[in-house]
């Protein structure tokens, strides 16, 4: 087992475990901060893949920008303590249940998929870098690119109609 | 091209209209004129006029079938404007925003019906997945408005992720590790699980956005909290609209080998129509059995996946703008409405014979009847279905449900013309108001006595290029 | 067709006239006086007795031969063709005189019977009559079964209007539908032994079906054929097990009785198993079938005729009576026999009908004999004319009875001595109770004078003192009880006088035969003089006794006993009550809860399970966030576990038709 | 050019009633076009049918292969002039019955006559699926918005029968079409089909098309929504369903499924036939214990059309012109039914039978014209329905088709007896005995209504004595039937 | 690493993201764990670019940098949505005082 297997290991069981804390949380602003924790796991395996313009922008706008957006809603609303009540254990559980049941199904599907061959690079490859990116960015991808300004303007618009006081 | 470019433009010009123009009728005449220009535009790009001319890169692919879409599109929110613009104005202040908001959405929808790329369908649904979110919501003091936007975000945010964990599987699965639509399936002897798992999780998240069953459970509920206005869009422009991205993907893309994921189409289909048809029996609300409706037709334009011939093809567009005239003439007669419960329909054929009368050529070309376009709608499923000799057991069922959908839609017609009651409208409709509902009952007849007028349109084109 | 006789050609005439005084009658009848309408209806009848009088002079001529004189094409499908096309010949003939000329008595005595009668309904009462003899003339002249058929079906809806004529009464009204369905229930046979001509022969002419019947089919097809028309014949003829309807169809008018009930129509069986005697020539089965339930039908009815109190009633059960000798008569091959007495009985019956219509007349609508009783001295016509009846009916020399009624007799003795000896035996119940009816009425003390029932039949006579008949009633009786007396001359047996047969000799060409039939059945004169002899004893035996026993002390009180089954008719239409008319209810009823409840209620049913899938269904719309995206995971778990279960079997590759065509824009 | 006006016309006028909006006005206007319509199919008859009159084909939906094509032969012409000649008695019939809005009642029942007449003429496979929808569309209209009390739910019921019927009748269709070598919806594409569809498919197709028909006919046991609709129909409706509606069932048989799917047709003719003669008896049976005017003349319908339905299947030339023939005679017959109940219904207030009694007295023309009525409907002899009823029934004795001929012969004329108790016990209640309460102030009948029956009555007789033109105007068309029947030829 | 490894771990936390929305109450909590969900696809997709590009390197050096793009506009909708998210929370928050979804039953059936 070379560093990178130590490391993929152990990055993923963090995500994993992250995620599964996400979940069981009770107070709101821990499965905020777990959920950073995941964000940062998933980076940590974006440079794992040599893709670190995608780790270091995950870094900057998830665990950056939206998380802290979600914190300060959490804050806003007060819901720092365990506000979630007990109750309907079973839609819990039927919750899990059904949740498990789609990994076991995907697991397999997947399973006899014909890639047991093939091979995700690690520490290899030049693709992840900026330069890379942004000559394919802003030459094949420049009609996506300028119409997520759309995207941007409806949220913008969106977000003013509906917050603003009337 | 000349759809996209236009439509985020006018957005933007509608977002700056509610700066400087306070008059609400100039907004929706500015409204107007943007969709006046967006259909002259879309035309201009049929005929080969282009605003620009950019390199897509495989992103987008402008053919009749789409382009055409896009002009149902735009006439139908052309017609939805013109009958109940002054309900938009009935929602909140915020009426240029609401505007752009559909401006937006419409530019969504080009690129829905144009793609070429997952990456595009993908940018497509959410740009008119957001606006739709905010105006279910728009009514900020409208609990139930409020509940339907938030349920409507939660699921819709749910069913991107799906979405995106299909898109991805798919990326797996091609062989060239590309998003085009046309090279998921190229070359391929069998058909790999990722594939398979990606393509059902991409139906999955789609049938959401047409609210197909089980993955429905969305549409009744925000079609009744959002503002009567915008379920109207939502349920006939929007829904046809990636119906008709629905169709390019399966055919470009999975076209090749429809054996094996038709059968999840067609289970798909059965749920759809079975759920939306007998749950609409049980409903007090007209607005709430409209969104029942609409899940039942979903399920029968879902037919078109399982043929996906010219005929197929040619009949969702039908589908697509017969079904858009006719809700949309519903709704517009149902905002009219004091009381949205059947009961509320009672006696509205003597206080107003004409909206009645109008209304019930809606709901005759909804369940399907001769003489109205939903015939012919219908009547292209069935065929393209036929066609194929295969799924009869879904087309009898098809045929079935659609004799159970007659029980809804002429509880409306009962109530309007055989009950005695107020049938009492809000305000007194004008003469404008029922010119155009009598132009879109007109409209619906021709489209059932002469369907060619708008397939011929594209046998046209199709042809004299 | 070929024929040269200028009375054949206008053999529609006879038909057409009674028809036409059944429209003029029929339809002006709200503007004719009574007398109009009895001019009309019995002078068209008159013109058809003439004309059929000239006919039967042409028709007795050596060089005659049959005609079919075809009207128009009435059917013509496929291979399938039927003429409205007339048969002449010498049995139509003889039927259309009988029918025409008693016919026209019975209308004649009817302008005086019916005067009561209001106008509009006066003329209703001879526009159905007028619509009877079209009918039974298109019967009897009809040149193939269905012709015939169509006369069948006629006289029966005749028969049912006419008894019903009274339609205030109920009682009326359920014997005349009693009357029409029984006759249905033999249609039906009539019609599936047409069918089976059709599908064997491919025609339904006399003719054709005639000379292919002859080695043209299995002997067991021509019994089915022939056993079905026999069905027909014992609807319309009042045999067993169809006979209930006769005795209640007296609830009509008394001349109806006369000529539709007695004379006419029920002798259409007669006529027709006459008329296709060659089908019945090749089937033994059948004519020993024909034989039996004739011949039961004449004791069953004698017997229920011994203890009927209501004059009509005797009459009825001894019209059933002697129809059944009759049919004894076809089913030992006696058709001559038959027919003559046909004829006979024909004069007689009308004449005791009539009669009996003139003593209910006195009687001011009384028909019961217990109320009656030595009418003899008010009502002298009428008691002679039916004291003549009697003798006649009752078989004693030389009345017409008695030569007709010996024919079929020697005739059955040809075929079975015990045929005679049933059928002497009924001679003699039929001379009992036709005396019975004669000592009753006519003889003794007056027992009426307080006459209860009053104008059952609409004669509100308000003197209580019976009284003689006008003329118009008279002279029909009058007529009527000379042709009795004498017509039987016509057919003088071999053994009295050979070749003195005068009637067999005339329907020889018809009936194919020439010989007296004692003669054909191998009886020999001596032994023919000795059958008569007994039947003749036996006739006066029974005369005799009857006015004996009934002349001072006629029976008054209830039947008891064995009696009391004869009184009740043997209490069959009690059993047809319970064995048919009373299941079939209960059925209809069971299936009209089956219809609304079962077969409507599944229809409902899918509607209800619509609704109830509807109430139950939208409880899936909780309206929870969780709930729909559980739903919604389900849903794609379903789908992959479709997915993992079918793989590999859907991979049939398809190839699909080109799709509307992926035509790039021009950038 | 015939053909056409007798669908445009009736259409067109309807359409013009609707503006009519006056008391008397639409009435006048919807006898006249009915009367013009009846001048048009006379005339039609009078054109040699050779004639370019008779047909007419217009471009329609190319590309579905569907044309507007119309033509008279001899199975359309005589439903035609049945839809012509029953318009005008109705109208005259009814002429006193009081609508409220008129100009709506009269324009709706000139559209179904529009849709009834599109049914009968089309020669092509969608455009008679549409006029088959366009003539039930009026007719839903017409019963709820004028039937009686229970009329909305009854209505709907029977649309939704039907409409169920007619959507598979509709995949049937297409999937004929979609496999004619041209992909054509015209008659003679599908005519042409013979022998070419599998017989594992016929045996499908045939339920799939027959079902529609079978409902509207219609056949035991889908029959339940007739009574409750002729019961709370309007009279002039339920006289329309009745007399003309009916026939679209026999006539869609006759025409799109016995020639399209012969072997079908045999193979599942004596399931089909022993259904129909269940209904026939059972229906008898039921109308023995009916006390509701209406609802006896309904399931009388019944028996009487299983008959005509046995007689298709039997495919023999005689019966198959019976049953042309009586669907003639069965229109006018129950026309005159209708036409008496709906005179009993207005003069006395009720329908019940056991209320009624004495109407003889009180009305004797009226009394007259039910006997004749009603013993049509009994297939006298001399009336039209005998001569229908023996064609029918020969044709089913000789059939060759089945090899129960004579079991279904012998049980189905035993409705002829049946026949003959619930008539007969009908007129005895309703016509005779003593006048009683309800019947007392009753008027004989007025010359509109003495118009109309007398028109039925000579109809009757006319038919009855010399049915042969009728006969002759359909030999043609019936052995044409036949021949497409006979698939083994 | 080989591929499978990767898609496993995605679709593992795939659902456990799936599982959370099933299971929590809190739209918030709910909306983050979609943001999970699209996190492991994110994790999926590069792992996808890099795999296509070690197969196709040789004649494509820019092989699966598609995927990579793809990613940043997933983020870039990310952003988006979660902005219109929150406000629409903010604004139910604000008239209800609660953002339990179970409370959410206004609309049904």
């Amino acid at each position: 087992m070379n560093i990178t297997q130590v490391l993929w290991w152990f990055l993923s069981i963090l995500a994993i475990l992250g995620a599964i804390l996400v979940v069981i949380s009770k107070n709101p602003v821990h499965s905020v901060l777990w959920l950073i924790v995941v964000f940062v796991a998933i980076s940590g395996h974006y440079i794992l893949l040599d893709a670190q313009f995608l780790a270091i922008v995950n870094l900057i706008v998830y665990a950056g920008a939206i998380m802290v957006l979600f914190l300060f809603v959490v804050m806003l609303m007060n819901l720092n303590t365990e506000t979630e009540p007990q109750k309907n254990r079973w839609l819990k559980i039927a919750g899990v249940i059904t949740g498990g049941a789609l990994l076991l199904v995907l697991v397999a599907a997947l399973k006899r998929a014909d890639l047991k061959s093939q091979v995700a690079e690690t520490n290899l490859g030049d693709i992840g870098l900026i330069h890379n990116l942004g000559i394919s960015l802003f030459h094949d991808y420049v009609i996506p690119f300028e119409i997520s300004s759309v995207l941007f303007l409806s949220a913008m618009v969106g977000v003013v109609v509906i917050g603003k006081k009337d | 091209m000349n759809a996209i470019i236009l439509s985020a433009v006018w957005g933007i010009v509608m977002m700056f209209s509610g700066v400087f123009v306070k008059s609400k009728t100039a907004i929706r005449n500015i409204g107007i004129v943007g969709l006046v220009v967006l259909l002259i535009g879309n035309y201009a790009d049929w005929m080969g006029h282009h605003l620009l001319v950019i390199e897509v890169h495989k992103m987008l692919f402008f053919d009749n079938f789409g382009l055409l879409g896009n002009s149902i599109a735009f006439g139908s929110t052309l017609l939805l404007v013109i009958l109940s613009g002054r309900d938009m104005e009935k929602v909140g202040h915020n009426l240029a925003e609401y505007y752009a908001l559909i401006f937006f959405t419409l530019c969504g929808i080009t690129l829905v019906t144009t793609y070429n790329s997952l990456l595009m369908l993908f940018l497509g649904i959410e740009i008119l997945s957001i606006p739709l979110y905010i105006l279910t919501g728009s009514e900020k003091r409208n609990l139930k408005g409020n509940e339907a936007a938030l349920k409507y975000f939660l699921m819709g945010s749910f069913s991107t992720g799906l979405m995106l964990l299909g898109i991805a599987f798919l990326y797996g699965a091609s062989p060239s590790g590309s998003f085009v639509i046309d090279d998921l399936w190229t070359a391929r002897p069998a058909v790999s699980p990722l594939l398979l798992s990606g393509l059902l999780l991409l139906l999955v998240s789609i049938a959401f956005k047409v609210s197909a069953a089980p993955f429905h459970f969305w549409t009744p509920d925000v079609y009744d909290g959002a503002p009567t206005v915008f379920t109207s869009f939502m349920a006939t422009i929007v829904k046809v609209s990636i119906f008709i991205g629905l169709v390019r993907l399966f055919d470009e893309g999975f076209g090749q080998n429809p054996g094996q994921w038709q059968v999840f189409v067609a289970i798909i289909a059965a749920a759809t129509l079975f759920i939306g048809n007998i749950t609409a029996v049980f409903q007090q609300s007209v607005k709430r059995m409209m969104a029942y409706s609409s899940i039942a037709q979903a399920g029968f334009m879902l037919l078109a996946l399982l043929s996906l011939s010219g005929v197929a093809k040619d009949g969702i567009l039908l589908y697509a703008a017969v079904y858009s005239l006719a809700t949309i003439g519903i709704f517009a007669v149902l905002m009219r409405m004091k009381d949205y419960t059947f009961e509320g329909f009672n006696g509205l054929a003597r206080k107003q014979p004409v909206l009645a009368a109008t209304c019930t050529i809606f709901l005759l070309s909804l369940a399907g009847i001769p003489l109205t376009g939903g015939f012919f709608a219908k009547y292209y499923m069935l065929a393209s279905v036929v066609e194929t000799g295969k799924y009869m057991w879904l087309v009898v069922f098809a045929v079935l449900c659609a004799a159970v959908s007659v029980y809804y839609y002429f509880r409306v017609i009962q109530a309007m013309y055989f009950k005695d009651g107020e049938g009492a409208t809000e305000l007194a409709p004008s003469a404008g108001f029922k010119g155009v509902l009598v132009l879109l009952a007109a409209l619906v007849i021709l489209l059932g006595v002469w369907p060619n007028a708008l397939l011929g349109q594209l046998q046209h084109f199709i042809y004299t290029w | 067709m070929r024929t040269n006789f200028f009375m054949a050609n206008l053999v529609w005439l006879i038909p057409a006239l009674p028809l036409a005084g059944f429209l003029l009658t029929g339809l002006f009848r709200n503007y004719l006086s009574k007398g109009l309408t009895g001019v009309i209806g019995c002078g068209t009848i008159l013109a058809a007795f003439v004309l059929s009088v000239l006919m039967f002079g042409e028709v007795r001529k050596e060089e005659f031969e049959p005609a079919v004189i075809t009207l128009f094409d009435f059917i013509n499908v496929g291979s399938l063709h039927i003429p409205f096309a007339f048969q002449v010949d010498q049995l139509s003939v003889l039927f259309l005189l009988i029918i025409t000329g008693v016919g026209f008595l019975i209308h004649l005595y009817s302008t005086s019977y019916m005067h009561e009668e209001e106008a509009p309904h006066f003329a209703r009462y001879f526009s159905y009559l007028n619509l009877f003899v079209f009918s039974m003339l298109l019967l009897v002249l009809g040149s193939n079964f269905v012709i015939l058929f169509i006369g069948w079906e006629g006289v029966g809806l005749c028969s049912y209007l006419l008894i019903g004529y009274w339609f205030k009464n109920m009682d009326y009204n359920q014997a005349a539908i009693k009357a029409f369905v029984m006759n249905r229930i033999g249609d039906l046979g009539f019609l599936i032994a047409i069918f089976l001509m059709i599908n064997k022969f491919g025609s339904v002419d006399f003719e054709t079906v005639f000379s292919k019947a002859n080695g043209g089919a299995t002997v067991g097809y021509l019994t089915a054929i022939t056993l079905l028309l026999f069905v027909g014949a014992t609807g319309k003829s009042a045999q067993i097990p169809l006979y209930t309807w006769l005795p209640d169809a007296m609830a009509g008018p008394t001349p109806v009785s006369a000529l539709i009930h007695a004379a006419t129509m029920v002798t259409a069986g007669v006529y027709m198993i006459a008329r296709s005697h060659v089908l019945y020539d090749l089937t033994p089965v059948t004519q020993h079938v024909v034989a039996v339930v004739g011949l039961a039908t004449a004791l069953l009815a004698a017997t229920i005729a011994l203890k009927q109190n209501d004059i009509k009633k005797v009459l009825a059960y001894s019209t059933v009576s002697q129809l059944g000798y009759m049919f004894l008569g076809l089913g030992v091959g006696a058709y001559t026999g038959a027919v003559f007495h046909v004829m006979t009985h024909a004069f007689f019956k009308a004449l005791l009908f009539l009669g009996a219509g003139s003593v209910i007349h006195a009687m001011g609508g009384e028909q019961d004999m217990r109320k009656m009783g030595g009418l003899a001295k008010w009502l002298p016509v009428t008691r002679w004319t039916m004291l003549i009846g009697c003798i006649a009916i009752a078989g004693i020399p030389p009345f017409s009875g008695f030569f007709s009624k010996d024919e079929i007799l020697s005739a059955a003795f040809g075929a079975s001595p015990v045929y005679y000896v049933i059928g002497v035996f009924t001679a003699l119940l039929t001379a009992f109770y036709m005396f019975r009816l004669y000592a009753t009425t006519f003889m003794g003390g007056f027992r009426g004078g307080q006459s209860d029932r009053g104008a059952t039949e609409g004669h509100g006579h308000s003197s209580r003192q019976p009284h003689e008949s006008p003329a118009a009633m008279t002279i029909p009786l009058v007529i009527l009880a000379v042709l009795a007396a004498v017509g039987g001359f016509v057919g003088i047996p071999e053994a009295i006088k050979p070749d003195a047969h005068l009637l067999a000799k005339f329907l020889g060409p018809v009936l194919g035969e020439s010989r007296s039939p004692a003669a054909s059945t191998g009886v020999s004169g001596g032994m023919e003089w000795g059958l008569m002899a007994v039947s003749v004893a036996v006739a006066l035996v029974g005369t005799l006794w009857a006015v004996g026993r009934f002349s001072k002390r006629p029976e008054l009180g209830e039947a008891t006993g064995f009696g009391k089954v004869l009184a009740n008719k043997w209490y069959v239409d009690e059993f047809y009550n319970a064995v048919i008319v009373r299941p079939l209810d209960l059925l209809a009823q069971f299936l009209e809860f089956f219809d609304k409840n079962i077969v409507d209620g599944i229809v409902n049913g899918v509607g209800g399970l619509v609704q109830y899938g509807s109430r139950q269904l939208r409880l899936l719309q909780s309206g929870q966030v969780g709930g729909y995206v559980l739903l919604m995971v389900l849903g794609i778990l379903v789908l992959f576990l479709v997915e993992l279960f079918t793989s590999g079997t859907t991979s049939v590759p398809q190839v699909l038709a080109p799709s509307g065509g992926r035509v790039p824009l021009p950038h | 050019m015939i053909p056409v006006l007798l669908i445009v016309i009736p259409l067109v006028t309807g359409l013009i009633a609707f503006l009519l909006k006056s008391e008397r006005g639409p009435r006048g206007w919807a006898l006249l076009s009915s009367l013009v319509t009846l001048a048009v199919s006379l005339w039609g008859l009078s054109v040699h049918k050779d004639s370019t009159l008779v047909k007419a084909n217009v471009e329609w939906l190319p590309e579905l292969g569907s044309r507007f094509s119309v033509g008279l032969d001899g199975l359309s012409t005589i439903l035609s002039l049945l839809v012509a000649v029953s318009f005008p008695i109705i109208l005259i019939a009814t002429w006193r019955d009081e609508y409220r809005r008129p100009w709506n009642f009269f324009g709706l029942m000139l559209l179904s006559q529009a849709g009834l007449m599109g049914v009968f003429l089309a020669t092509d496979a969608l455009l008679f699926y549409f006029f088959w929808e366009l003539a039930l569309i009026p007719v839903y209209f017409l019963c709820s918005q004028w039937g009686g009390e229970r009329r909305i739910a009854v209505t709907f019921k029977f649309f939704v029968y039907t409409f169920v019927g007619s959507l598979l009748m509709l995949i049937g269709l297409i999937w004929i079409y979609a496999h004619t070598p041209g992909r054509s919806f015209s008659m003679e594409a599908f005519y042409g089909m013979r022998g070419k569809i599998p017989a594992k498919d016929q045996m499908w197709l045939f339920w799939i098309l027959f079902i529609a028909f079978a409902i509207k006919m219609p056949i035991w046991p889908l029959h339940t929504w007739q009574p409750d609709t002729y019961e709370q129909a309007p009279t002039a409706v339920t006289m329309v369903l009745s007399a003309l509606m009916v026939k679209m069932g026999v006539f869609g048989l006759m025409r799109w499924v016995a020639p399209v799917v012969p072997e079908g047709t045999w193979a599942w003719g004596d399931t089909v036939s022993t259904a129909c003669i269940i209904g026939m008896i059972y229906a008898s049976l039921i109308a023995i214990k009916q006390d509701d005017l209406k609802r006896l003349i309904a399931y009388s319908s019944i028996a009487h059309v299983g008959l005509m339905c046995l007689a298709i299947f039997a495919t023999t030339a005689i019966g198959m012109q019976g049953v042309m023939i009586q669907m003639f005679n069965h229109g006018i017959n129950i026309l005159g039914m209708w036409v008496v109940a709906d005179l009993i219904e207005r003069k006395t207030g009720t329908r019940k039978i056991s209320q009624l009694g004495g109407l003889a007295q009180k009305a004797p023309g009226l009394a007259i014209l039910l006997v004749v009525v009603a013993l049509a409907n009994i297939a006298l002899p001399l009336t039209n329905a005998f001569i229908g009823e023996f064609l029918l029934f020969s044709g089913v004795f000789t059939s060759t088709a089945t090899q129960y001929s004579v079991v279904f012969t012998v049980t189905a004329a035993v409705t002829i007896i049946l026949g003959a108790v619930y008539t007969l016990n009908m007129i005895k209640r309703v016509l005779y005995g003593n006048v009683n309460a309800v019947t007392a102030g009753v008027t004989d009948i007025k010359l509109n209504e003495k118009l109309a029956l007398g028109v039925i009555v000579v109809l009757i007789v006319a038919v009855g004595v010399y049915p042969k033109p009728v006969l002759e105007l359909t030999k043609e068309t019936a052995d044409f039937i036949l021949n497409k029947m006979n698939y083994k030829l | 690493m080989p591929i499978n490894y990767y898609i496993f771990l995605a679709v593992a936390l795939f659902c456990v993201g799936v599982a959370g929305v099933l299971t929590r109450r809190n739209a918030i909590i709910i909306f983050m764990c979609v943001e999970l969900m699209l996190n492991s696809v994110n994790l999926l997709l590069v792992a996808f670019s890099k795999m296509h590009w070690h197969a196709m390197a040789a004649t494509d050096p820019s092989a699966g940098i598609n995927a990579q793009l793809f990613v940043f506009f997933i983020m870039v909708v990310a952003a988006a949505e979660v902005s219109v998210g929150l406000a629409i929370i903010v604004m139910m928050y604000r008239n209800t005082h609660s953002i339990d979804i179970n409370f959410l039953n206004r609309l049904k059936h």
